[in-house]
């Protein structure tokens, strides 16, 4: 739950860059899967594998039934993806440090280079939200052409995770930064939110109150999930707007 | 037969076989390990010093360092635009490939030099607004006829100038030194 | 110390007591000669058909599948979401249970002077080291980019990189290196004297090999007083190490946030668990010497069986003390997810693996080995060894890639089917039993000069009418 | 002796060494191998190292988003939505997200069948001369593009057959029936636009409104609106249909209803309401009688009534659409439900009725053409009517039911094909003619729906053509120019530009849009920078139903086909829909419903299953009177026992890689029954089940779901 804003919080807590979901609206239409595919050169893995729980997406929409026919009912369409955790699971367990804390960005990282592959960051993280690359997932010629260039190409044996498209943070920062300015509410958003056609994914920096994604965030009536973890997740989730 | 073998190879000129093919099975490898380091060739020669000592900037044909992650290579029109007006470079038959390639439409196929490992992200852009000159990391462009790679490009190398330059400020070591800054 | 119990007062204990003191005792030289018979034995037909069927699994299996593996990726293997980890890791857990047994054997039981250890010191150490081989296959295996292995290794990189100390992974890789070389270690002292003697009694390359590993042993007052010394603090040395490491395995899912992992129980648990394993094992390898390598039938016997099955009851008993410990307390605890997980153990599709490990962990050995007959019988014993094994792997089975499907969130629960590792699995095993067999052509297998100690130690002894035993102290 | 063996030893070594450089060279980083190729020529606009974007519109469907592309060293990096089209405000579905993967697909035509594009023009040509204007016809895809206006314009100055636009999502979405239901109780033909946005309750008769229905996007943002409660209340949304769609899920109440009662219920729901406010059923609800509707429909009266207290005091908007449409009595269903409306008397208001705003060159409304039209082509193609077929933009074997025998009648024509793509009727094309990629291409298109301002939405190649394909419209406008006479002197232009240009010439110094100019070159310049043109009018037409209460509406019973004991409900699947089963990150999408990826299934309701010995993942045969097809089974919770639904989108034979023999096609199992408006009863089918095997491990559905987890199967016992 959201604390009161006379609680002093910790950075990790705070966290810099947060989302909120909307599941109210959330259609569950798969367009921030396709967008987040599309910006970070995630592999396709086919019918076989992504049957068997391979899949490689990063955000993934769950869904359950509640009751019986016909007063059944689907519950809200619930986008999960990296949490971005303040005190992530994942991050102690990972014996070559590929897993780290961004100190400057409050993000869990993903350093590909680092990754041997114990998969120990996945099998420890509460949401299950990391890929692993089981084979060298080919493309075929040309569709490579469509690889995002500042987005690595990741290759067989090392973890993947969604990244709140820090490439995408990096650039909007790097241009503020030439321009001498800070970088404003609304001016880049993560490519899930940006497609999203309900306006269910909001992101942006919630350390600042006067954002939309802080306002959101605080306005009470969202839930964290798996908080009693105390994993200090950076997704906010609205089950009724 | 084979205890025979082992006796010839106890003597001195056996030995000396022995540390000849001893040698040269080392030696097969580091040449295999040297050959992955080497890169092919460039299709042309491009002389850097002739050109830097005209005193054209880098930025005139690199304009993306100052501008984004990439320098990028010029395009063939821009080298033709001057080699055209030329005439002792029009006809030269060390420029004969650059002509092909305008004339036939293909592209020159250039041999990245100076690479970064894989998995790492590299923006020129915060580095020339910095204050970095190309040498420093490039080296001196004006000895050079192919551009060579003076550097070990490493993220020691990296780390090494990024400390040096955020100097005692606290989160500009931070942001220098994040992971994420360059993995992603 | 002789006891001066009335004749008609000999205890049923001290009964127990002699058999173990083999107390037939044949010259040192007619024993070395029996050892070295067995070990240059030529190898008969069937043992080559073995030994090559067994290489052809290892190249084939363990190798040839392994390349596959590297070149193709895990995907191979039946691991996925929500099951990252699976049988490679059942493997390296099981293998370092199993290598428990010979530290056990050697180095508790020689703390505690048991006599009955001396014959089968070596065997069970043997089974240390093999079994930590396998056990570090089967993590290597297990690892996405295992060609950088290395980066796990504690030595000061480029950047002053060490590995992440908080991992329980580096904490397991530190303690099965350390166990590892230590064990090895523990295997080569005592075997100093024995490769002396054999390198004394053989000719060719042998002796030159002996002569090698004899590090100059000649036996000398002082040597021996060194050896001792150096085993003796090894022995104190090497069992908290060899506590500490399935410790230190059990944190890899202890330290987990995971339902039905994070249980404070998990270190004495999966001790009691390796022991079960390897105490299994080591009868049954106990059992394959003994029948497969000439002269053995001295030197192991019925009663060192009884000794081992005495030793495999009382370790069923604590396991299953430890076992339905975990399972109540976590159950008491009320957890959702922990609940729905162990209801998923017994009543999920792999069910009848719950309860068969079960039967063949706790009801078969406590049905069996209660009889002083029966666990003196090295085929039934070598039975029971083997269905504790077999228990004792579902019992990782069901840790690993069973429990791993149930997690906090439901909709990636999914239950895995193994790949590649089955065959990789049994490349190991294959491999575990090559290595003995190498062994048993390579190394005594009886260390003559302890068992020789203890034949010397304890003789007949007459008092008046009355033949005693005496037990000496040795230290 | 002695260097004979080191000799031998060298040369091994030599191997050796040469190995070991092989196996080493491939080790080092990946970046070694790459080879930078710059530009011949920078392009305009472009900058090293910098991505630019170019603005189009989207041509996944027909609804026209405006798109945002990012191309990076003239490459398409990335689509993201146009902030500034009125349509979309910047937003995307996951097939606009996917348009990369056709333009990249490996397995797209690379070049004109004819060897040279000079002989394929020649054909063309030839084909024109050869035969007489009546023998030629145009079959296009669903959108009111440039190139229909362009082959409109040919055909009505050379008297060609007018061409033809089709394509199985206008079939879904009946859209002839929803413009004569417009007709019939307003007076006026129109596609409907429902402003679900401002609405205070939404009543949808299978209305699949956020899934592929008409414009995805601008319902999909009007949920989003009728869920916003920071500014209002928020809004309630119930869903009348026998299987529960995407759309249904979302829905506050979901009513099961039997197929075909749709319009009974609305009826019926309007008597109990006029009956509450006023004593007495209006005469357009005088026909039903409540009590025997909830009978028929298989619900509760209570439920009717509970339904009709909420309607009682506010506005609610009904909205007819999907599987509703596609019976027998399907205009008699949209009628009713458009009346409905009428009791909140929402028409022309916020949170009601409309019909949708003509796009700004736009005279008249147009509609694609329904199956009876498509019907009509198919028999003059069988009779010899017509001899030359001219097909772009649509794939009509696999887009339209078997049972019409399109690929039959297409031995009779001399085929010609513009396709981009090698689909099933390409494979068929005497001359195969591939069009650019709608990323490569120029163009304009008309929204048809959506939004409340006329919208013309550009097109322009954001990359150059990456194979050798040509503009269609430049081919016909080569083509006639060969042929000569009067179609040299219908398409009197230099190219597609050109023609476009011409096209929208009226609109350059109109200065009521989002940008005037006041010469052609400065507009188009406008026109391809914003992606298009819209009026800032909002110009949804007011309909007018002051009759509509008076009049009674007709009520026929559905008639069902076969003699099967299941209603057939399809359904589009949402991610895939008519043509997205060759684009692999599309194929890999979760359906929103069931999570499957990869393949077709039929959705059967659990306890039906349990009866008819079904589990997950058996193969089924479903047999209708038109044929039968095999699909894995999904036991589906929200399902009516008597009813059960396959997705379309997947059973290509052809295709590319990823589509091809790949699940199964419910078009097939559709008989040629039309109702009153002449759109398909495609859901007026009744099917048998017959199961063909049990489920095998590992060669089930691919499911992103798990059954564990989710449904609790294998999960032992009741626990979860």
């Amino acid at each position: 739950m959201i604390r009161p804003d006379e609680v002093k919080m910790s950075v990790e807590e705070t966290g810099k860059w947060g989302m909120t979901i909307n599941q109210d609206v959330c259609t569950g239409c798969q367009a921030c899967v396709a967008a987040c595919a599309m910006e970070n050169n995630i592999s396709f893995v086919g019918e076989e594998d992504s049957g068997y729980g391979r899949s490689m997406h990063w955000i993934r929409i769950e869904r359950f039934w509640e009751g019986e026919y016909p007063d059944v009912r689907m519950t809200p369409q619930q986008p999960m993806m990296c949490q971005q955790c303040g005190h992530a699971t994942c991050e102690p367990v990972c014996p070559a440090f590929a897993t780290v804390h961004s100190q400057a960005e409050q993000l869990n990282l993903q350093v590909y280079n680092r990754c041997v592959g114990t998969r120990y960051c996945a099998n420890n993280c509460p949401y299950q939200v990391r890929a692993f690359n089981w084979r060298d997932y080919q493309r075929p010629e040309p569709l490579s052409n469509q690889l995002n260039p500042d987005v690595t190409v990741r290759r067989m044996g090392v973890m993947e995770k969604c990244t709140f498209c820090i490439q995408r943070i990096h650039r909007a920062q790097d241009t503020a930064k030439s321009e001498g300015r800070e970088v404003m509410d609304g001016e880049f958003t993560t490519a899930c939110a940006q497609a999203c056609p309900a306006d269910a994914i909001v992101f942006g920096r919630v350390d600042k109150p006067e954002t939309l994604v802080a306002q959101i965030t605080n306005n009470g009536r969202g839930t964290k999930h798996l908080a009693e973890l105390g994993t200090l997740p950076h997704v906010t989730y609205f089950k009724e707007g | 037969m084979i205890q025979k073998f082992f006796n010839w190879l106890k003597q001195p000129l056996g030995l000396i076989a022995s540390g000849i093919v001893f040698l040269a099975l080392v030696s097969a490898v580091v040449y295999g390990i040297w050959r992955t380091q080497q890169a092919p060739e460039q299709p042309i020669q491009f002389p850097h010093k002739t050109h830097v000592n005209f005193g054209i900037q880098c930025l005139y044909c690199h304009p993306g360092a100052a501008r984004g992650p990439a320098a990028g290579i010029p395009s063939q029109a821009k080298c033709w635009a001057c080699h055209n007006q030329i005439v002792k470079t029009r006809d030269s038959a060390l420029l004969a490939p650059l002509k092909d390639a305008v004339l036939s439409g293909k592209s020159l196929e250039w041999v990245p030099v100076a690479i970064v490992p894989d998995f790492v992200h590299f923006n020129h852009r915060p580095h020339i607004a910095a204050g970095k000159n190309c040498e420093e990391c490039h080296g001196d462009m004006t000895k050079v006829t192919v551009a060579q790679n003076p550097q070990d490009m490493t993220m020691g190398w990296c780390l090494n100038c990024h400390i040096k330059n955020a100097g005692d400020d606290q989160e500009k070591l931070v942001k220098l030194t994040d992971c994420g800054t360059c993995h992603y | 110390m002789a006891d001066k119990k009335p004749h008609d007062e000999h205890s049923h204990e001290e009964e127990m007591r002699k058999k173990h003191l083999m107390l037939d005792p044949l010259p040192r030289g007619k024993m070395n000669e029996m050892v070295m018979e067995a070990m240059l034995e030529k190898p008969t037909w069937k043992f080559w058909v073995v030994f090559l069927v067994l290489s052809f699994i290892v190249a084939y299996c363990l190798f040839y599948k392994w390349y596959v593996l590297i070149t193709k990726g895990q995907g191979e293997a039946g691991v996925m979401r929500p099951d990252y980890w699976g049988i490679f890791l059942v493997n390296t857990v099981f293998w370092i249970g199993i290598s428990h047994a010979g530290t056990f054997i050697s180095a508790i039981l020689r703390v505690f002077k048991a006599e009955f250890r001396r014959p089968f010191t070596r065997i069970a150490e043997l089974m240390t080291t093999f079994g930590l081989v396998q056990a570090g296959f089967s993590v290597l295996m297990h690892m996405g980019r295992t060609w950088l292995f290395y980066w796990l290794i504690p030595y000061p990189n480029q950047r002053m990189l060490w590995p992440n100390l908080h991992s329980p992974l580096t904490w397991d890789l530190l303690a099965i290196t350390t166990y590892l070389l230590s064990s090895t270690m523990y295997l080569f002292l005592p075997l100093i004297p024995d490769v002396a003697m054999a390198r004394d009694r053989s000719t060719g390359w042998r002796k030159k090999f002996y002569r090698v590993l004899a590090l100059g042993f000649r036996g000398t007052e002082g040597e021996w007083r060194h050896l001792h010394n150096a085993m003796n603090i090894f022995a104190f040395a090497i069992i908290p190490v060899m506590f500490s490491v399935h410790t230190i395995v059990s944190w890899d899912f202890a330290a987990a946030t995971r339902p039905g992992w994070s249980s404070t129980i998990y270190g004495p648990y999966f001790i009691v668990g390796a022991l079960h394993s390897g105490m299994g094992a080591a009868a049954v390898v106990l059992a394959v010497v003994q029948g497969t390598m000439k002269n053995m039938k001295y030197f192991v016997r019925g009663e060192h069986f009884d000794a081992i099955g005495k030793l495999m009851l009382i370790i069923s008993m604590s396991w299953a003390y430890f076992y339905f410990n975990d399972y109540i307390v976590q159950w008491y605890g009320g957890d959702k997810w922990t609940r729905i997980m162990l209801h998923f153990h017994e009543a999920g599709p792999l069910g009848w693996m719950w309860f068969t490990m079960l039967i063949v962990n706790i009801a078969i050995p406590w049905a069996v080995l209660w009889n002083a007959k029966w666990r003196s019988n090295p085929w039934i014993i070598s039975v029971v060894g083997i269905g504790i094994n077999v228990g004792m792997w579902f019992e990782r089975y069901l840790i690993v890639p069973v429990s791993v499907a149930i997690n906090r969130m439901p909709f990636t629960w999914r239950l895995y089917q193994p790949g590649i590792e089955v065959p990789m699995g049994i490349g190991t095993l294959a491999l575990f039993i090559l290595l003995y067999m190498m062994a048993s052509k390579l190394i005594p297998f009886i260390p003559v000069w302890e068992v020789q100690e203890g034949q010397l130690a304890h003789e007949f002894k007459k008092f008046g009418r009355e033949t005693v035993v005496s037990v000496s102290e040795l230290e | 002796m002695s260097e004979q063996v080191s000799r031998r030893d060298f040369l091994k070594l030599a191997g050796l060494g040469a190995a070991t450089t092989a196996i080493l060279t491939g080790c080092g980083p990946a970046s070694r191998y790459v080879k930078r190729e710059p530009y011949q020529q920078m392009p305009e606009y472009n900058l090293v190292g910098q991505s630019t974007y170019y603005a189009t519109t989207c041509r996944e469907c027909a609804a026209g988003c405006g798109l945002v592309v990012r191309t990076y060293q003239g490459r398409a990096i990335k689509t993201e939505g146009n902030a500034h089209h009125p349509l979309n405000l910047g937003k995307t579905c996951a097939r606009g997200q996917a348009t990369l993967h056709g333009l990249y697909n490996p397995d797209r035509v690379q070049g004109p069948s004819t060897g040279s594009w000079d002989a394929g023009i020649q054909a063309v040509a030839d084909a024109f001369k050869k035969y007489k204007p009546s023998e030629i016809a145009f079959l296009m895809g669903m959108t009111p593009d440039h190139l229909y206006d362009l082959v409109s314009d040919l055909a009505q100055s050379t008297g060609m057959n007018a061409p033809l636009r089709y394509g199985a999502l206008g079939m879904f979405e009946s859209r002839a029936t929803l413009s004569k239901a417009a007709e019939n109780v307003f007076g006026q033909a129109g596609l409907p636009w429902f402003d679900v946005g401002k609405a205070q309750i939404v009543f949808s008769f299978g209305a699949n409104f956020l899934e592929t229905w008409l414009s995805p996007l601008a319902y999909t943002r009007g949920f989003a609106g009728l869920r916003e409660k920071e500014t209002k209340l928020r809004g309630t949304f119930v869903q009348f249909e026998s299987r529960m769609s995407a759309t249904g899920a979302k829905a506050d109440k979901w009513i099961p209803i039997r197929p075909g009662t749709e319009g009974l219920v609305a009826l019926a729901i309007g008597r109990l309401v006029s009956e509450i406010r006023s004593g007495a059923a209006l005469p357009a609800f005088a026909n039903v009688d409540p009590a025997q509707v909830a009978d028929e429909a298989g619900i509760k009266l209570a439920t009717l009534e509970e339904l009709a207290s909420m309607f009682v005091n506010s506005n609610v908007l009904a909205i007819p659409g999907g599987a509703a449409l596609g019976q027998t009595n399907g205009l008699e269903i949209a009628e009713a439900v458009l009346t409905l409306n009428a009791l909140s008397n929402n028409f022309g208001k916020p949170g009601g009725v409309y019909l949708s705003a003509l796009a700004p060159n736009q005279e008249g409304t147009s509609r694609p053409a329904s199956p009876i039209e498509m019907y009509d082509l198919v028999e003059k193609m069988k009779s010899g009517a017509i001899k030359a077929l001219f097909v772009h933009g649509v794939n009509p074997i696999f887009e339209l039911p078997k049972t019409l025998g399109f690929e039959a009648a297409l031995a009779n024509v001399e085929l010609y094909s513009f396709a981009t793509f090698p689909d099933e009727t390409a494979a068929k094309a005497k001359y195969l003619l591939p069009d650019h990629h709608s990323l490569e291409s120029w163009g304009y298109q008309r929204v048809a729906t959506g939004v409340a301002l006329p919208v013309l939405s550009g097109s322009q190649p954001v990359v150059s053509p990456y194979y050798d394909t040509r503009a269609t419209a430049d081919v016909l406008i080569a083509a006639a120019q060969a042929a000569g006479g009067k179609f040299a002197s219908a398409l009197p232009y230099k190219d597609e530009v050109d023609f476009i240009q011409n096209k929208v010439a009226s609109l350059v110094g109109d200065a009521s849009g989002s940008f005037s100019a006041s010469d052609t070159a400065t507009f188009m310049a406008r026109f391809q920078q914003y992606g298009g043109w819209f009026r800032n009018v909002e110009s949804l037409i007011v309909p007018d139903a002051s009759k509509a209460l008076y009049n009674p509406v007709k009520t026929t019973k559905p008639s069902f086909a076969g003699n099967g004991e299941f209603f057939f409900v399809p359904f589009v699947s949402p991610t895939l829909a008519e043509a997205g089963a060759n684009k692999p990150w599309l194929q890999e999408l979760p359906d929103p419903t069931t999570t499957v990826m990869w393949n077709t299934w039929v959705e059967i309701n659990p306890d039906m299953a349990k009866e008819l010995g079904l589990a997950n993942d058996d193969r089924v045969r479903i047999t209708s009177e038109a044929g039968s097809v095999e699909a894995f089974v999904y036991l589906y919770p929200a399902i009516r026992p008597d009813t059960v639904a396959m997705p379309f989108g997947q059973g290509h034979t052809a295709y590319g890689r990823y589509a091809e023999n790949r699940g199964a096609n419910p078009a097939d199992l559709f008989g040629a029954y039309y109702n009153d408006a002449g759109d398909l009863a495609f859901a007026g089918m009744k099917v048998k089940i017959e199961k063909i095997s049990h489920a095998v491990k590992n060669g089930g559905l691919s499911r992103m779901e798990s059954l564990m987890g989710v449904y609790g199967e294998g999960l032992g016992g009741e626990e979860h």
